[in-house]
Protein backbone atom coordinates (compact mmCIF):
# COMPACT_ATOMS: atom_id res chain seq x y z
CA UNK A 1 0.00 0.00 0.00
CA UNK A 2 0.90 3.20 -0.89
CA UNK A 3 2.29 5.79 2.53
CA UNK A 4 -0.45 8.66 1.27
CA UNK A 5 -3.23 6.35 1.58
CA UNK A 6 -4.70 5.17 4.80
CA UNK A 7 -7.57 2.88 4.44
CA UNK A 8 -9.26 1.48 7.33
CA UNK A 9 -12.65 -0.27 7.67
CA UNK A 10 -13.60 -0.58 11.72
CA UNK A 11 -16.17 -1.17 13.94
CA UNK A 12 -14.88 1.37 16.12
CA UNK A 13 -16.34 4.74 15.83
CA UNK A 14 -14.63 7.08 13.48
CA UNK A 15 -12.78 9.91 14.96
CA UNK A 16 -12.65 13.04 12.77
CA UNK A 17 -9.53 14.81 14.42
CA UNK A 18 -7.90 11.47 14.08
CA UNK A 19 -8.24 11.48 9.94
CA UNK A 20 -7.43 15.23 10.20
CA UNK A 21 -4.36 14.45 11.70
CA UNK A 22 -2.84 11.47 9.50
CA UNK A 23 -4.01 13.89 6.65
CA UNK A 24 -1.82 16.65 7.60
CA UNK A 25 1.61 16.99 5.76
CA UNK A 26 4.26 19.41 5.34
CA UNK A 27 3.35 20.93 1.95
CA UNK A 28 -0.23 20.28 2.65
CA UNK A 29 -2.27 24.20 2.64
CA UNK A 30 -5.61 22.54 2.59
CA UNK A 31 -7.41 19.61 4.51
CA UNK A 32 -11.04 18.85 2.78
CA UNK A 33 -12.74 16.59 5.15
CA UNK A 34 -15.98 14.97 4.18
CA UNK A 35 -17.79 13.22 6.85
CA UNK A 36 -21.07 10.64 6.59
CA UNK A 37 -23.41 10.78 8.92
CA UNK A 38 -26.42 8.71 9.85
CA UNK A 39 -29.54 11.07 9.34
CA UNK A 40 -33.04 10.84 11.79
CA UNK A 41 -34.67 10.23 8.66
CA UNK A 42 -35.28 9.08 5.27
CA UNK A 43 -38.39 10.65 3.50
CA UNK A 44 -40.85 10.75 6.16
CA UNK A 45 -39.82 7.41 8.16
CA UNK A 46 -38.02 7.92 11.40
CA UNK A 47 -34.44 6.13 11.13
CA UNK A 48 -34.08 3.98 14.50
CA UNK A 49 -30.51 3.01 13.77
CA UNK A 50 -28.40 1.59 10.85
CA UNK A 51 -26.41 -1.22 10.13
CA UNK A 52 -23.50 -1.60 7.85
CA UNK A 53 -21.86 -4.96 6.21
CA UNK A 54 -18.79 -4.70 4.43
CA UNK A 55 -16.84 -7.54 2.45
CA UNK A 56 -14.02 -6.34 3.75
CA UNK A 57 -11.16 -7.33 2.16
CA UNK A 58 -12.30 -6.31 -1.53
CA UNK A 59 -13.44 -3.05 0.06
CA UNK A 60 -10.01 -1.90 1.12
CA UNK A 61 -9.20 -3.04 -2.31
CA UNK A 62 -11.53 -0.90 -4.00
CA UNK A 63 -10.81 2.07 -1.31
CA UNK A 64 -7.44 1.72 -2.26
CA UNK A 65 -8.08 2.09 -6.26
CA UNK A 66 -10.33 5.02 -5.74
CA UNK A 67 -7.10 6.71 -3.62
CA UNK A 68 -5.10 5.62 -6.59
CA UNK A 69 -7.02 7.42 -9.04
CA UNK A 70 -7.87 10.25 -7.16
CA UNK A 71 -3.82 10.91 -6.44
CA UNK A 72 -3.38 10.22 -10.54
CA UNK A 73 -6.15 13.42 -11.23
CA UNK A 74 -5.04 15.46 -8.25
CA UNK A 75 -1.48 16.76 -6.51
CA UNK A 76 -2.73 14.86 -3.19
CA UNK A 77 -0.34 14.85 -0.14
CA UNK A 78 -2.44 12.23 1.60
CA UNK A 79 -5.56 10.51 1.27
CA UNK A 80 -7.47 9.16 4.32
CA UNK A 81 -11.10 6.71 3.91
CA UNK A 82 -12.26 5.54 7.46
CA UNK A 83 -15.41 3.69 7.50
CA UNK A 84 -17.73 2.48 9.80
CA UNK A 85 -19.36 -1.25 9.86
CA UNK A 86 -21.36 -3.06 12.66
CA UNK A 87 -24.78 -1.32 14.09
CA UNK A 88 -24.93 2.28 14.12
CA UNK A 89 -27.19 4.97 16.14
CA UNK A 90 -28.67 8.51 14.52
CA UNK A 91 -25.90 11.34 14.52
CA UNK A 92 -22.81 9.00 14.04
CA UNK A 93 -20.06 8.80 11.78
CA UNK A 94 -20.15 6.69 8.80
CA UNK A 95 -17.61 7.46 6.79
CA UNK A 96 -14.61 10.13 7.33
CA UNK A 97 -13.03 10.73 4.39
CA UNK A 98 -9.97 13.81 4.44
CA UNK A 99 -7.67 14.61 1.79
CA UNK A 100 -4.76 17.28 1.97
CA UNK A 101 -3.12 18.71 -0.85
CA UNK A 102 -0.79 21.93 -1.48
CA UNK A 103 -3.86 24.16 -2.64
CA UNK A 104 -7.25 23.88 -1.72
CA UNK A 105 -10.09 23.77 -4.68
CA UNK A 106 -8.08 20.38 -5.43
CA UNK A 107 -8.73 19.00 -1.74
CA UNK A 108 -12.59 19.81 -2.70
CA UNK A 109 -12.13 17.77 -5.82
CA UNK A 110 -10.72 15.38 -4.99
CA UNK A 111 -12.55 14.47 -1.40
CA UNK A 112 -15.74 14.53 -3.54
CA UNK A 113 -14.50 12.42 -6.24
CA UNK A 114 -14.00 9.69 -3.61
CA UNK A 115 -17.49 9.86 -1.51
CA UNK A 116 -19.18 10.04 -5.13
CA UNK A 117 -16.77 6.91 -6.10
CA UNK A 118 -17.41 4.70 -3.13
CA UNK A 119 -20.79 5.17 -3.18
CA UNK A 120 -20.86 3.28 -6.95
CA UNK A 121 -18.66 0.94 -6.32
CA UNK A 122 -17.17 0.13 -2.98
CA UNK A 123 -19.05 -3.35 -1.18
CA UNK A 124 -20.53 -1.89 1.75
CA UNK A 125 -23.90 -2.28 1.88
CA UNK A 126 -26.56 -0.19 4.47
CA UNK A 127 -29.27 -1.58 6.27
CA UNK A 128 -31.94 1.52 7.72
CA UNK A 129 -33.80 0.31 10.85
CA UNK A 130 -36.87 1.86 11.01
CA UNK A 131 -39.47 1.74 14.00
CA UNK A 132 -42.01 -0.03 11.61
CA UNK A 133 -39.31 -2.62 9.47
CA UNK A 134 -36.02 -2.41 7.75
CA UNK A 135 -34.81 -2.27 4.19
CA UNK A 136 -31.46 -2.76 2.92
CA UNK A 137 -30.95 0.76 0.93
CA UNK A 138 -31.03 1.41 -3.13
CA UNK A 139 -31.45 -2.77 -3.36
CA UNK A 140 -34.67 -2.11 -5.55
CA UNK A 141 -35.40 -0.15 -8.12
CA UNK B 1 -16.87 -28.24 -11.02
CA UNK B 2 -18.10 -26.81 -7.41
CA UNK B 3 -18.06 -23.12 -6.65
CA UNK B 4 -18.39 -21.21 -3.38
CA UNK B 5 -19.99 -17.82 -3.34
CA UNK B 6 -19.93 -15.51 -0.58
CA UNK B 7 -23.09 -13.72 0.16
CA UNK B 8 -23.78 -9.91 1.73
CA UNK B 9 -26.63 -7.81 2.47
CA UNK B 10 -30.13 -8.39 0.43
CA UNK B 11 -28.34 -11.54 -1.35
CA UNK B 12 -27.41 -13.24 2.28
CA UNK B 13 -31.25 -12.61 3.18
CA UNK B 14 -32.58 -13.81 0.10
CA UNK B 15 -30.92 -17.05 0.19
CA UNK B 16 -30.49 -17.39 4.22
CA UNK B 17 -26.98 -18.39 3.89
CA UNK B 18 -23.33 -16.14 4.25
CA UNK B 19 -22.34 -18.69 1.57
CA UNK B 20 -23.43 -21.36 -0.82
CA UNK B 21 -22.27 -24.28 -3.07
CA UNK B 22 -23.30 -24.44 -6.47
CA UNK B 23 -21.82 -27.21 -8.95
CA UNK B 24 -21.86 -26.00 -12.17
CA UNK B 25 -19.98 -26.98 -15.70
CA UNK B 26 -16.05 -26.81 -16.45
CA UNK B 27 -15.07 -23.60 -17.83
CA UNK B 28 -18.75 -21.63 -16.61
CA UNK B 29 -18.59 -17.79 -16.77
CA UNK B 30 -19.91 -15.33 -14.83
CA UNK B 31 -22.95 -14.89 -16.51
CA UNK B 32 -23.88 -18.34 -15.91
CA UNK B 33 -23.43 -18.34 -12.85
CA UNK B 34 -25.75 -14.86 -12.34
CA UNK B 35 -28.32 -17.35 -14.62
CA UNK B 36 -28.20 -20.63 -12.25
CA UNK B 37 -28.69 -18.08 -9.00
CA UNK B 38 -31.64 -16.35 -10.69
CA UNK B 39 -33.40 -19.46 -11.57
CA UNK B 40 -32.70 -20.94 -7.85
CA UNK B 41 -33.55 -17.81 -5.94
CA UNK B 42 -36.29 -15.71 -8.21
CA UNK B 43 -35.98 -13.04 -5.94
CA UNK B 44 -32.49 -12.35 -7.28
CA UNK B 45 -34.61 -10.69 -10.77
CA UNK B 46 -36.60 -8.12 -8.23
CA UNK B 47 -32.89 -6.32 -7.21
CA UNK B 48 -31.62 -2.77 -9.28
CA UNK B 49 -28.39 -4.77 -10.03
CA UNK B 50 -26.35 -7.72 -9.32
CA UNK B 51 -22.95 -8.21 -9.98
CA UNK B 52 -19.89 -10.98 -9.47
CA UNK B 53 -16.74 -10.49 -8.12
CA UNK B 54 -13.89 -12.83 -8.56
CA UNK B 55 -10.78 -12.30 -6.04
CA UNK B 56 -11.69 -9.08 -4.89
CA UNK B 57 -12.17 -7.56 -8.33
CA UNK B 58 -15.13 -7.01 -9.95
CA UNK B 59 -15.85 -9.64 -13.05
CA UNK B 60 -17.23 -8.61 -16.31
CA UNK B 61 -20.12 -11.74 -17.87
CA UNK B 62 -17.51 -13.60 -19.93
CA UNK B 63 -15.14 -14.27 -17.35
CA UNK B 64 -14.59 -17.71 -16.89
CA UNK B 65 -14.89 -19.26 -13.31
CA UNK B 66 -12.26 -21.48 -11.86
CA UNK B 67 -12.88 -23.59 -8.75
CA UNK B 68 -10.20 -21.94 -5.86
CA UNK B 69 -11.52 -18.43 -7.38
CA UNK B 70 -12.90 -16.30 -4.34
CA UNK B 71 -16.39 -15.73 -5.36
CA UNK B 72 -19.26 -13.06 -3.99
CA UNK B 73 -22.34 -11.71 -4.98
CA UNK B 74 -22.42 -7.85 -5.10
CA UNK B 75 -26.06 -6.74 -4.98
CA UNK B 76 -26.56 -2.91 -5.24
CA UNK B 77 -23.76 -1.68 -2.78
CA UNK B 78 -24.75 1.47 -0.33
CA UNK B 79 -21.72 2.32 2.00
CA UNK B 80 -20.46 5.56 2.40
CA UNK C 1 -27.00 36.13 15.68
CA UNK C 2 -28.73 33.32 13.68
CA UNK C 3 -28.09 30.22 15.66
CA UNK C 4 -27.50 27.92 12.94
CA UNK C 5 -23.87 29.55 12.73
CA UNK C 6 -21.06 29.78 14.77
CA UNK C 7 -18.71 32.36 14.36
CA UNK C 8 -15.26 32.47 16.10
CA UNK C 9 -11.78 34.50 15.69
CA UNK C 10 -9.40 33.08 18.40
CA UNK C 11 -5.88 33.46 18.92
CA UNK C 12 -6.18 29.93 20.64
CA UNK C 13 -5.39 26.84 18.21
CA UNK C 14 -8.31 25.61 16.29
CA UNK C 15 -9.86 22.08 16.89
CA UNK C 16 -10.70 20.14 14.41
CA UNK C 17 -13.35 17.93 16.34
CA UNK C 18 -15.17 20.91 18.32
CA UNK C 19 -16.09 22.02 14.77
CA UNK C 20 -17.37 18.96 13.60
CA UNK C 21 -19.62 18.15 16.66
CA UNK C 22 -20.88 21.86 16.79
CA UNK C 23 -22.09 21.05 12.87
CA UNK C 24 -23.59 17.81 13.34
CA UNK C 25 -27.53 18.26 13.51
CA UNK C 26 -30.64 15.62 13.53
CA UNK C 27 -31.18 16.16 10.07
CA UNK C 28 -27.22 16.09 8.65
CA UNK C 29 -26.11 13.39 6.42
CA UNK C 30 -23.19 15.14 5.46
CA UNK C 31 -20.75 17.57 7.36
CA UNK C 32 -18.12 18.88 4.81
CA UNK C 33 -15.24 20.17 6.76
CA UNK C 34 -12.68 22.70 4.85
CA UNK C 35 -9.01 23.38 7.59
CA UNK C 36 -6.96 25.41 5.89
CA UNK C 37 -3.18 25.39 6.89
CA UNK C 38 0.03 26.97 7.64
CA UNK C 39 2.43 25.34 4.32
CA UNK C 40 5.95 25.46 4.84
CA UNK C 41 6.80 26.66 1.58
CA UNK C 42 5.90 29.65 -0.95
CA UNK C 43 6.93 28.88 -4.12
CA UNK C 44 10.38 28.39 -2.79
CA UNK C 45 10.73 30.15 -0.47
CA UNK C 46 10.48 28.17 3.78
CA UNK C 47 8.21 29.71 5.71
CA UNK C 48 9.45 30.37 9.35
CA UNK C 49 5.67 31.21 10.74
CA UNK C 50 2.66 33.01 9.89
CA UNK C 51 1.04 36.34 11.53
CA UNK C 52 -2.56 36.42 11.15
CA UNK C 53 -4.04 39.93 12.20
CA UNK C 54 -8.07 40.73 12.26
CA UNK C 55 -10.35 43.78 12.01
CA UNK C 56 -12.28 41.57 14.56
CA UNK C 57 -15.29 43.10 15.05
CA UNK C 58 -15.87 43.77 10.99
CA UNK C 59 -14.53 40.22 10.18
CA UNK C 60 -17.05 38.91 12.51
CA UNK C 61 -19.56 40.62 10.81
CA UNK C 62 -18.60 39.72 7.16
CA UNK C 63 -18.31 36.11 8.06
CA UNK C 64 -22.16 36.28 9.35
CA UNK C 65 -22.78 37.99 6.17
CA UNK C 66 -21.01 34.72 4.20
CA UNK C 67 -22.70 31.97 6.61
CA UNK C 68 -26.29 33.57 5.64
CA UNK C 69 -25.57 33.84 1.58
CA UNK C 70 -24.33 30.16 2.23
CA UNK C 71 -27.61 29.36 3.63
CA UNK C 72 -29.89 30.81 1.41
CA UNK C 73 -28.08 29.07 -1.51
CA UNK C 74 -28.08 25.59 0.07
CA UNK C 75 -30.56 23.79 2.92
CA UNK C 76 -27.75 23.98 5.44
CA UNK C 77 -27.97 22.68 9.32
CA UNK C 78 -25.59 24.25 10.95
CA UNK C 79 -22.40 26.31 9.43
CA UNK C 80 -19.30 26.78 11.96
CA UNK C 81 -16.51 29.02 10.92
CA UNK C 82 -13.10 29.58 13.26
CA UNK C 83 -10.87 31.33 12.40
CA UNK C 84 -7.46 31.49 14.07
CA UNK C 85 -5.08 35.10 14.42
CA UNK C 86 -1.86 35.65 16.02
CA UNK C 87 1.43 33.68 15.31
CA UNK C 88 1.09 30.30 13.90
CA UNK C 89 3.95 27.35 13.34
CA UNK C 90 3.98 25.39 10.03
CA UNK C 91 0.87 22.78 10.05
CA UNK C 92 -0.86 24.57 12.29
CA UNK C 93 -4.59 25.37 11.19
CA UNK C 94 -5.63 29.00 10.42
CA UNK C 95 -9.38 28.63 9.49
CA UNK C 96 -12.04 25.53 9.55
CA UNK C 97 -14.87 25.72 8.34
CA UNK C 98 -17.44 22.77 9.02
CA UNK C 99 -20.93 22.93 7.19
CA UNK C 100 -23.75 20.56 7.47
CA UNK C 101 -26.90 19.69 5.65
CA UNK C 102 -29.21 16.58 4.56
CA UNK C 103 -27.38 15.84 1.73
CA UNK C 104 -23.60 15.38 0.36
CA UNK C 105 -23.00 17.47 -2.52
CA UNK C 106 -24.63 20.79 -0.80
CA UNK C 107 -22.35 20.47 1.96
CA UNK C 108 -19.35 20.53 -0.27
CA UNK C 109 -20.84 23.73 -2.43
CA UNK C 110 -21.70 25.38 0.40
CA UNK C 111 -18.15 25.14 2.19
CA UNK C 112 -16.33 25.81 -0.94
CA UNK C 113 -18.21 28.79 -1.17
CA UNK C 114 -17.58 29.86 2.21
CA UNK C 115 -14.05 29.74 2.24
CA UNK C 116 -13.61 31.22 -1.32
CA UNK C 117 -15.90 34.39 -0.04
CA UNK C 118 -13.99 34.87 3.47
CA UNK C 119 -10.65 34.74 1.41
CA UNK C 120 -12.08 37.78 -0.50
CA UNK C 121 -13.60 39.52 1.61
CA UNK C 122 -12.77 39.21 5.45
CA UNK C 123 -10.48 41.82 6.88
CA UNK C 124 -8.07 39.71 7.51
CA UNK C 125 -4.28 40.14 7.19
CA UNK C 126 -1.50 37.23 6.92
CA UNK C 127 2.35 38.25 7.09
CA UNK C 128 4.36 34.91 6.29
CA UNK C 129 7.67 35.20 7.99
CA UNK C 130 10.59 33.52 5.73
CA UNK C 131 13.99 32.88 6.52
CA UNK C 132 15.15 36.09 4.83
CA UNK C 133 12.69 38.38 5.22
CA UNK C 134 9.14 39.00 5.64
CA UNK C 135 6.02 39.93 3.80
CA UNK C 136 2.04 40.98 3.84
CA UNK C 137 0.32 38.31 1.49
CA UNK C 138 -1.18 39.42 -1.85
CA UNK C 139 -0.65 43.59 -0.54
CA UNK C 140 1.47 44.02 -3.97
CA UNK C 141 0.67 43.44 -7.54
CA UNK D 1 -13.84 67.81 11.00
CA UNK D 2 -11.66 65.39 12.27
CA UNK D 3 -11.69 61.72 11.76
CA UNK D 4 -9.89 59.07 13.37
CA UNK D 5 -8.81 56.11 10.94
CA UNK D 6 -7.93 52.37 12.31
CA UNK D 7 -5.15 51.00 9.97
CA UNK D 8 -4.17 47.25 9.64
CA UNK D 9 -1.53 45.13 7.62
CA UNK D 10 0.51 46.63 5.49
CA UNK D 11 -1.27 50.07 5.93
CA UNK D 12 -0.36 50.26 9.38
CA UNK D 13 3.10 49.23 8.38
CA UNK D 14 3.46 52.21 5.89
CA UNK D 15 1.61 54.77 8.25
CA UNK D 16 3.82 53.53 11.48
CA UNK D 17 0.98 53.16 13.68
CA UNK D 18 -2.84 51.53 14.46
CA UNK D 19 -4.79 54.60 14.22
CA UNK D 20 -4.50 58.01 12.37
CA UNK D 21 -5.79 61.53 13.05
CA UNK D 22 -7.16 63.33 10.03
CA UNK D 23 -9.02 67.00 9.25
CA UNK D 24 -11.22 67.12 6.11
CA UNK D 25 -13.37 69.08 4.85
CA UNK D 26 -17.50 68.68 6.11
CA UNK D 27 -19.27 65.87 4.50
CA UNK D 28 -15.77 64.55 2.35
CA UNK D 29 -16.65 60.99 1.02
CA UNK D 30 -14.58 58.15 1.08
CA UNK D 31 -13.13 59.25 -2.28
CA UNK D 32 -11.98 62.18 -0.62
CA UNK D 33 -10.62 60.54 1.89
CA UNK D 34 -8.30 57.54 0.19
CA UNK D 35 -7.07 60.60 -2.14
CA UNK D 36 -6.24 62.69 1.19
CA UNK D 37 -4.19 59.75 2.37
CA UNK D 38 -2.67 58.25 -0.55
CA UNK D 39 -0.84 62.11 -0.97
CA UNK D 40 0.43 62.20 2.29
CA UNK D 41 1.49 57.90 1.88
CA UNK D 42 2.61 57.87 -1.29
CA UNK D 43 3.28 53.86 -0.81
CA UNK D 44 -0.59 53.18 -0.89
CA UNK D 45 -0.80 53.69 -4.31
CA UNK D 46 1.73 50.91 -4.43
CA UNK D 47 -0.91 48.81 -3.28
CA UNK D 48 -3.24 45.83 -4.94
CA UNK D 49 -6.25 47.48 -3.31
CA UNK D 50 -6.78 49.99 -0.68
CA UNK D 51 -10.84 50.03 0.77
CA UNK D 52 -12.53 51.58 3.29
CA UNK D 53 -15.00 50.62 6.01
CA UNK D 54 -17.40 52.78 7.68
CA UNK D 55 -18.58 50.97 10.96
CA UNK D 56 -17.57 47.71 9.71
CA UNK D 57 -19.04 47.68 6.32
CA UNK D 58 -17.23 48.10 2.83
CA UNK D 59 -18.02 51.69 2.44
CA UNK D 60 -18.34 53.09 -1.48
CA UNK D 61 -16.58 56.01 -3.00
CA UNK D 62 -19.23 57.99 -2.51
CA UNK D 63 -20.05 57.58 0.89
CA UNK D 64 -20.62 60.96 2.78
CA UNK D 65 -18.29 60.46 6.24
CA UNK D 66 -19.06 61.63 9.63
CA UNK D 67 -17.61 62.64 12.96
CA UNK D 68 -18.16 59.86 14.59
CA UNK D 69 -17.70 57.14 12.02
CA UNK D 70 -15.73 54.07 12.95
CA UNK D 71 -13.62 54.47 9.55
CA UNK D 72 -10.95 51.41 9.05
CA UNK D 73 -8.43 51.31 5.77
CA UNK D 74 -8.64 47.54 4.58
CA UNK D 75 -5.32 46.65 2.62
CA UNK D 76 -5.89 43.07 -0.28
CA UNK D 77 -6.86 40.79 2.67
CA UNK D 78 -5.56 37.39 2.93
CA UNK D 79 -7.22 35.10 5.40
CA UNK D 80 -8.46 32.10 5.56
Amino acid sequence: MADYQEILVTENPLEVEKAYAHAQAGNTGAVNIFVGTVRNKTDTRNVVNLEYEAYEGMAIKEMRKIAEEAASKWPVEKIIIHHRVGKLRVGEATVVIAVSTPHRHDSFEACRYIIDTLKKSVPIWKKEVFEDGEEWVSAHP
Amino acid sequence: MKLSVLLFGIARDIVGDRQISVDLPENENVAGLLNYLKKEYPSFNDLQSLLVAVNDTYAKSEHVLQENDEIALIPPVSGG
